[in-house]
């Protein structure tokens, strides 16, 4: 899958390689557990038509939502986007997809997608619009919504540490999709605030482990 | 307002009467709006624990300016702090205690709430679209559903026969509070359970679209 | 949901209004994370009809092995039996009913019950007996399973340190299924092998929290 | 044995082979039995990180005598060792990491395995039906199933055409090693690609049910 020892890299390097095209997950939800670093590298680099899944598109001037501002990103999947008011204006004008997902959901889908799962069956949305359009099973009685797995290309996450095989430790609440989208991805870049040597992170305490992870990245703030 | 208090007045009045709703050890999920004042107003002695769904449980007060951290935050972005015997998790866990039934009240705000207990509070076609967020996993998940919402807004009420923008939910509310009255959503339709002090049913049948019950005797809301 | 303190009970006291014929879940992979002193009430207690889900059935002179050779336990809903003779006559002479379970869909099937899905849809066991009588769906072009998901009436866990508010920590991989069947029953009942302060246990450290907890056992070895 | 060594030496010689396949780096998931030997014999610089379905990624050596826990046991129950950088986690992740093709190779034993790829290794039915644990898990998600099994057992041979005991898994085997031979599974059937020192090509076949053909040139085992 990848080497003993995760290769550090700068920013650049790290995202240099994603398409024009790709889907990427970012992790974070508003400010918190954000990969900053990773997006000003984005932003530098300049790919185009990226769909961007992610809790939220952030702020037009705050991490991620950025990228919308930017005009890097065709499709957004996301739970919440009242928080850019790019993000709402584009959607509104026709020039942005967004597709629409509940936070639990969205959850699930990101995991299903990292654990070989064929999808999720939730009760979440019945009645809605977020039920159109999709396959609603009933299981003993009672109704699901089949919502599908979620992969990309490349994964962008955020951590507080990170030991020279990958093994990442967040901290507060800035977990929240980090560790679901480390399955979920190709190529895993995480964003750590410090590095440090093998054996420093306990085993209990290692959140993603590092066979999961591809690229370390130092944060510049 | 009907009664001559301020917006700020009301809204703080409604998130005063919710916070009198819980029992110790109440697992509880504030919305943003409304909702978010209620913690401030948890009567002494009893101990509430709120859950935020980017992943906390024991959310405490905000944080002072020199101390949060965009590692601990609410729901709605603010730095808040963690009380002893808290815990943080991943998003998964986070949708899996709301989903499977484990947290016991979330308050929300209302674009619109109907007689059916059907909400709506997350988009506005062409207009305003915020997204669902975690609110259609919470009134999906969580074991009771309180609505806490202005009565009215521009003279128009809140509370509607059936709702007309897209639903965040459908039969998922049990109860709405606003700052004239307590209803219980039942399935006869609403019933009425408190009226504030400052109005009478037949005022307060004027600023609510559909018929009510009343609930016999029925209480004087304490403000 | 319950008490902001939870309460710590003897094992007698714990586990005295398990019903016959009751569900429980059992925590534990072969030797380690098996709540051992909530087993020995329950083999005190005499309560008969169990349905056991667990991973194992351990060996019938360790754990909640014993339960069955005891006689106390109807059917088993397992990924493995293999290390407890009892089971495995019980089974071969028709006395015992046991559910085969591929381990990872126990897992997910537990998580699923407890998490409010309606189900799971994996690839684990095509083309095999653990496909027979299961509604089987194509998505994208790929086949899954159906698998329900599992709940029980009790479940009794077993962790490294609880504090007063129920919140878990494990040690080691004796976590194994315990964390899943914490969200999975009615009643979860912890035995631990320290009993600390609340604020003692890092939030950042909590395994299963409290809130899911709804009594708490000391272990007596 | 058709080639005058134990029943031990020939257990050890298909561990150690199946030892070299590793890269630096590779995950792996050894299995009961025979797969167990593996981890005993990876070569001087090669870093294989094991995972145990119990929970656990970097699990060391067996425990000393005195220093062991059952808070850290491999698949078998052994009281094992964990290395720096290993971690620990619940079993829903552990299996997420399996079926999510985030294991480079699984090793497992088998009762009997076929020119398909078929493994069966799970139960005989009405006599032995230990479960098929995490096998099933393992056969579906990991990136690459290599069976390890003795190459006949009381004369008959494991390598069969057809599985007739109930499967673990359907075309799940990528390579089959024993102690006479490295078969690959190809969507032709079975390719020999190493034939150990003592035997030739037409007494592999008279203990080998399936046909199979014979990559060119063939390699001599390394034992």
């Amino acid at each position: 899958m990848g080497s003993f020892f995760k290769p550090v890299m700068s920013p650049e390097e790290a995202v240099k390689d994603i398409p024009d095209g790709a889907t990427i997950m970012v992790g974070g939800f508003n400010i918190g557990g954000v990969p900053y670093t990773l997006i000003e590298a984005l932003l530098q680099h300049g790919v185009k038509d990226l769909t961007l899944i992610c809790n939220d598109t952030a702020y037009e001037d705050v991490g991620h939502g950025k990228l919308i501002a930017n005009g890097q990103v065709k499709k957004v999947i996301a739970s919440h986007i009242g928080l850019n008011k790019v993000t709402q204006k584009l959607y509104n004008e026709g020039k942005l997809d967004v597709e629409f997902v509940p936070q639990g959901t969205l959850a699930e889908r990101i995991r299903a997608g990292g654990f070989g799962l064929g999808g999720v069956l939730t009760p979440t949305g019945l009645g809605t619009l977020a039920e159109e359009g999709k396959q609603v099973l009933e299981i003993n009685g009672k109704r699901y919504i089949l919502e599908l797995p979620l992969r990309a290309d490349f994964a962008l996450i955020k951590a507080k540490k990170a030991d020279r095989m990958g093994n990442l430790y967040y901290w507060g609440n800035a977990r929240n999709f980090n560790p679901l989208m480390a399955f979920a991805a190709d190529v895993v870049i995480a964003e750590v605030e410090e590095l440090v040597e093998v054996g420093e992170i306990d085993p209990n305490d290692v959140h993603t482990p590092g066979i999961l992870v591809d690229r370390i990245v130092l944060s510049r703030r | 307002m009907l009664i001559g208090i301020s917006e700020v007045e009301a809204k703080v009045r409604i998130a005063k009467r919710i916070a009198r709703e819980f029992k110790d050890g109440d697992v509880v999920n504030l919305g943003i709006g409304i909702p978010s004042l209620v913690s401030d107003y948890i009567p002494e002695g009893v101990r509430v624990i709120f859950h935020t769904e980017n992943g906390m449980l024991g959310a405490g007060p905000k944080a002072r300016e020199d101390e949060g951290t965009p590692d601990i935050i609410g729901a709605g972005g603010v730095k808040i702090t963690v009380l002893p015997g808290g815990s943080f998790f991943s998003s998964d866990i986070s949708f899996g205690l709301i989903r499977g039934g484990h947290i016991d009240v979330t308050v929300l705000g209302a674009l619109e709430v109907d007689e059916e207990g059907n909400l709506a509070n997350w988009m506005i076609p062409g207009k305003l679209i915020p997204g669902m967020g975690g609110a259609m996993d919470l009134v999906t998940g969580a074991r009771k559903v309180f609505v806490a919402t202005l009565h009215t807004v521009k003279g128009r009420p809140k509370i509607v026969k059936r709702c007309s923008l897209p639903l965040t939910g459908k039969r998922v509310v049990n109860k709405i509070f606003t700052e004239l009255a307590v209803f219980e959503v039942t399935p006869e339709g609403l019933l009425l359970k408190e009226i504030a002090p400052e109005v009478d049913v037949s005022s307060l049948k004027r600023v609510t679209e559909p018929d009510f019950k009343i609930e016999e005797p029925l209480k004087i809301m304490e403000v």
